[in-house]
């Protein structure tokens, strides 16, 4: 009861509706639509603010803290795209290319599922570990360099010095890490001074930004049907495994049951933005009606919904000694 | 006023080969280019253009032979897997000797 | 001498001001230029933000009392085009393409206006019903219909399913509609979670908005000498009176004497987003030279300076039963 | 490299005819375009741009039938009441059978 | 459908002349010309583009006498010292009468 | 150490490591762009709400206090291009386009210098007179006639009264312009109506812009060897002298000490909006490489970082009688 409360809350937050709106718009065949550069801006805003909150926060920890979910991160990121390639694979048939491609998607992460999961925890109050946004960067690419490695072992060519560079000089790890750099630097006190423009118009920023999204994964939905049913469970059924093995993880070494939430939270999410550049980058054979519908049009819908609030109540299960 | 045949060579290609294509041009011998961001549509079903930008409308005016290593290079890099297309056309320019 | 006052107090608002601003801008030949981008992004903010707030308000009031305000504003977006039409036509000799394309602009309304009076009855401490923007997006559409069929059974031709779509699932419908089914559903307290974002900083966004339309309307002053006298008189005497029957239907049906305000404010003010678009598509031998002339260069400004407090002063004059 | 001729059509149309135009294009048998957003003057001293965005410029490789078929179709439906100005030219393609 | 040859002349050029060159092209003869945004890379070094915005490019159908006009303006007026690049095609249109 | 403390205080402020952020990223050929749409809206807002804080501030002073230090500006303005022409013409040996257009760039000033150094006083808590930003706007025109006539008089040709009119009818004056008198005529009353837009969220909005300067100076850094050590050491030696002139000619007029350090940053900047489009127009034979990487790529990083607060300690040190 006391979870479906929180699905609901979840589900009539302005963020979700707004999402659900953006659906409507495109299905209604809306002449709306955000102008490119409003995409661009509001994105920049959502990564940067997230960085400059999560380093602000770091900047009143102690660095040791980081270093064990800092390593369970990058184990995440290099073991997830090894078994969605296996089950992709040699499970749903699929080519090499597009196997390996959405491989990537899965492994890497989506910072706005991870914006959605940390302002769904502050709306119900549960605290999480301020470096938790370095984390978003750090997986953010090694599931790419592993999809990519996999890919050019079964295939050969790619180019994956150049895809690396753009993940790592690519605009999500340079706002986000460099926001959190200045966070640090500036600490508590410095990021205060920004206070009304990056953090106090987050979520507002953010329910403007989900209905774009919503009119993205809109526009993808007509592909659904070519997507075919297996990839269709994959983009449900692999979230939620991860996101168990996430909670499971977190509480190992020892995050916090919000901390716990988020390492979920992110094992779960399916990147579009950066995993998607470098995979049409380095392997074009890769058909992006696969990767991008199974990303954009089910896992994050997915997980905007309810994925966030079922990762946390796991993790509360667990936290609380598997009883609900 | 004295003009001097020379060919315009367009391409429109999805936003992910910004960078490179900037970099072939120049390297495969065009002196200079135009770049315009575009949309479209085409026989491809393929779109990453969803959150990562649109197309990219590119124009250079280059020599005959330069124009036809920019078009053997596209083929063989671009068009099996990208959204790709390029045309030709004759066009006549004051100043022959700045685009060659 | 107390209306005089406030008529001054909106004259020297930041938003006036900056209409005034833009004005200025254009007839000093400045390079300020809004991107249209910028424009598209604070249109989708006012729009959304405006139906968020309605319904937030909306949601802590029963249903049925919007039932006869919503009938009346239809019985009004019916009404008013066809009085338009018959003054236009026969009075002023216009072309049957031009009357129809005039009255539709006067018949469907201006949400800015609407917001200007909002915002300016906030300001003044006037009170008005949580639901008024769901008359925006009720009156908005049925001038258009009027209209077109009116064109329609003179002329013949036009696409009236065609418009019919584009202005119902238009962008300012759905974004208006969509703010208020997002507020319902969300309630106070949700809409409250994006209050720094959505309502806050309203009034600001609306003083940078109101710069743009301000140098909207003054490139358009030039076709001022192109449209005539008859026009000239119809943008400024149509309004007093649209707005003289709003109160009255106002009172009529039970709003509170701000909420008759601003159904005043909705009469009386002549759309320059919807109707232009809708017309162009399906009466495209209607010149725009007429239509968006009178509406942005004579009505939109008499309205955002003048007639806001004046709907305001005759509001209050009648409801404290005609003494001043 | 072999090269196939083909026609290439521009048409400059005020923004309100966006959505039209596309389904018009396809219907007439392009195979695809490529679209900008533009902006200009013209004989007409009709503007509906003022908030409701500006011109649009559509480019479409196409065969010399589809190319008079779209000509036709503008000259007829749009140029009468409409802002907008079409032309066209000669280019050269590197795979013709994708454009007919 | 009876079409009417004319010339088509594309300029680029930096955006700081704006205002400038609209004017000239209307001065010179031209009945109108469409204008988009660009971006580009050049033989000159120089780029003032950096905060001002960037190229414009503008497209304008004219007659054989207005195009060589337009080109000889640029070329005394704009070519020693802006970043300009012109050029001029054969295109066909349906009035040709709107364009003279 | 006092001294030493603010600078590093500045330096780990948000603002001036967001400009790191930008240097950083272009060095590391990110794909991190701002849309031109995003700058654009960014410098209509700072400019703006500058002009808007000013006003609200001066409508409380009475307009005799304006006077001298109006004329003082002018003075600087006109003065500041003469001798930058000399030192860059014989000394220098530079072009006489070169040597004029460079001139031009350091007697006018550069709004973001201005607002940067306006926010660190804020931030250190010093008083300044309201009117600081009307002179922003004064100074910005002189030093353009001026440069322009020494070329024109020297080279011949030119058009001065188009130059003229684009500066004064340009985007950055009428913004400011504008925006002060629409804080004069609303007053402080009327500006707090729209401070959760203009005036709260400020710092974090120049935060965002400094990130884009960061890029667009850091893109200028090739050039750098281009102009060589002459243009280099005239690029940080210049503001240092100008901003002693200008805290003395402050102390003079009567400011106060935060007045006379803001006179002192104005005097300091250099141009990179106005000046280089009057230039490029009236002046295209001068090299933009020159002016713009100075102007661009030296002196305002410079002044970003060390000078303000060196402006500031010049200025507490003669105000409180050369005593540290
Ligand atoms: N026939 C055409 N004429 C003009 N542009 C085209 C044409 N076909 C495709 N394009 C452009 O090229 C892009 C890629 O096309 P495609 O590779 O066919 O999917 C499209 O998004 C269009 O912008
Ligand atoms: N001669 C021309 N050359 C290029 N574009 C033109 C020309 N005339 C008109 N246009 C474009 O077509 C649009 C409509 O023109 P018009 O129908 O003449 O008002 C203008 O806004 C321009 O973008
Ligand atoms: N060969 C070329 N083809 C197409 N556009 C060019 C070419 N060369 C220069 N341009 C355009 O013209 C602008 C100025 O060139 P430039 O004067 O050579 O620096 C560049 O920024 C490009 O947009
Ligand atoms: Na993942
Ligand atoms: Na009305
Ligand atoms: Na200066």
């Amino acid at each position: 009861m006391h979870t479906l409360e929180l699905l609901q809350a979840n589900l009539l937050s302005p963020m979700v509706l707004a999402f659900v709106l953006g659906i409507f718009a495109t299905i209604l065949r809306s002449d709306l639509r955000f102008p490119d550069e409003l995409y661009t801006a509001l994105s920049v805003f959502l990564l940067f603010a997230i960085g400059l909150k999560g380093g602000a926060a770091m900047s009143v920890s102690s660095p040791g803290e980081l270093l064990l979910p800092a390593l369970a991160s990058l184990a995440l990121g290099v073991g997830t795209p090894l078994w969605c390639y296996a089950i992709l694979r040699y499970l749903g048939r699929m080519e090499v290319a597009n196997a390996a491609a959405i491989a990537v998607h899965y492994g890497s992460v989506s910072a706005v599922t991870f914006i959605a999961g940390q302002t769904y925890l502050e709306k119900i109050g549960v605290k999480f570990e301020g470096f938790m946004p370095a984390l978003v960067a750090l997986m953010e690419v090694p599931a790419i360099v592993v999809g990519l490695l996999i890919a050019k072992w079964q295939l050969g060519g790619g180019n994956l010095k150049q895809s690396l560079h753009e993940v790592l000089a690519g605009k999500s790890v340079v706002l986000l890490v460099g926001g959190l750099l200045i966070g640090l630097a500036a600490g508590a006190h410095g990021v205060e001074q920004v206070r009304p423009f990056f953090l106090d118009p987050f979520k507002g920023v953010l329910t403007l930004f989900l209905l774009e999204m919503g009119m993205a994964a809109a526009r993808r939905f007509r592909d659904l049907s070519r997507v075919g049913a297996f990839l269709l469970a994959f983009g449900l059924v692999m979230p939620v495994l991860h996101g168990l093995l996430g909670v499971w993880v977190g509480r190992l070494i020892g995050l916090s049951e919000g901390g716990a939430t988020l390492l979920a939270v992110l094992s779960a999410s399916a990147s579009y933005i950066a995993a998607p550049a470098a995979v049409r980058i380095s392997l074009p054979q890769a058909n992006p009606s696969f990767y991008l519908t199974a990303s954009l049009a089910i896992t994050f819908p997915f997980n905007l919904t309810v994925g966030v609030p079922l990762y946390h109540a796991l993790s509360e299960w667990i936290y609380r000694g598997g009883t609900p | 006023m004295k003009l001097h045949p020379l060919k315009l060579v367009t391409i429109v290609v999805e936003a992910v080969l910004d960078t490179r294509l900037r970099q072939d041009l120049l390297r495969l011998g065009a002196k200079g280019y135009t770049c315009t961001k575009a949309d479209g549509e085409g026989s491809r079903g393929m779109r990453t253009d969803d959150l990562a930008g649109k197309n990219l409308r590119f124009e250079t005016v280059v020599s005959d032979a330069v124009a036809e290593r920019i078009l053997t290079h596209l083929a063989e890099q671009y068009f099996p897997n990208y959204a790709v297309v390029a045309y030709v056309q004759d066009v006549s320019v004051v100043r022959g000797d700045k685009y060659v």
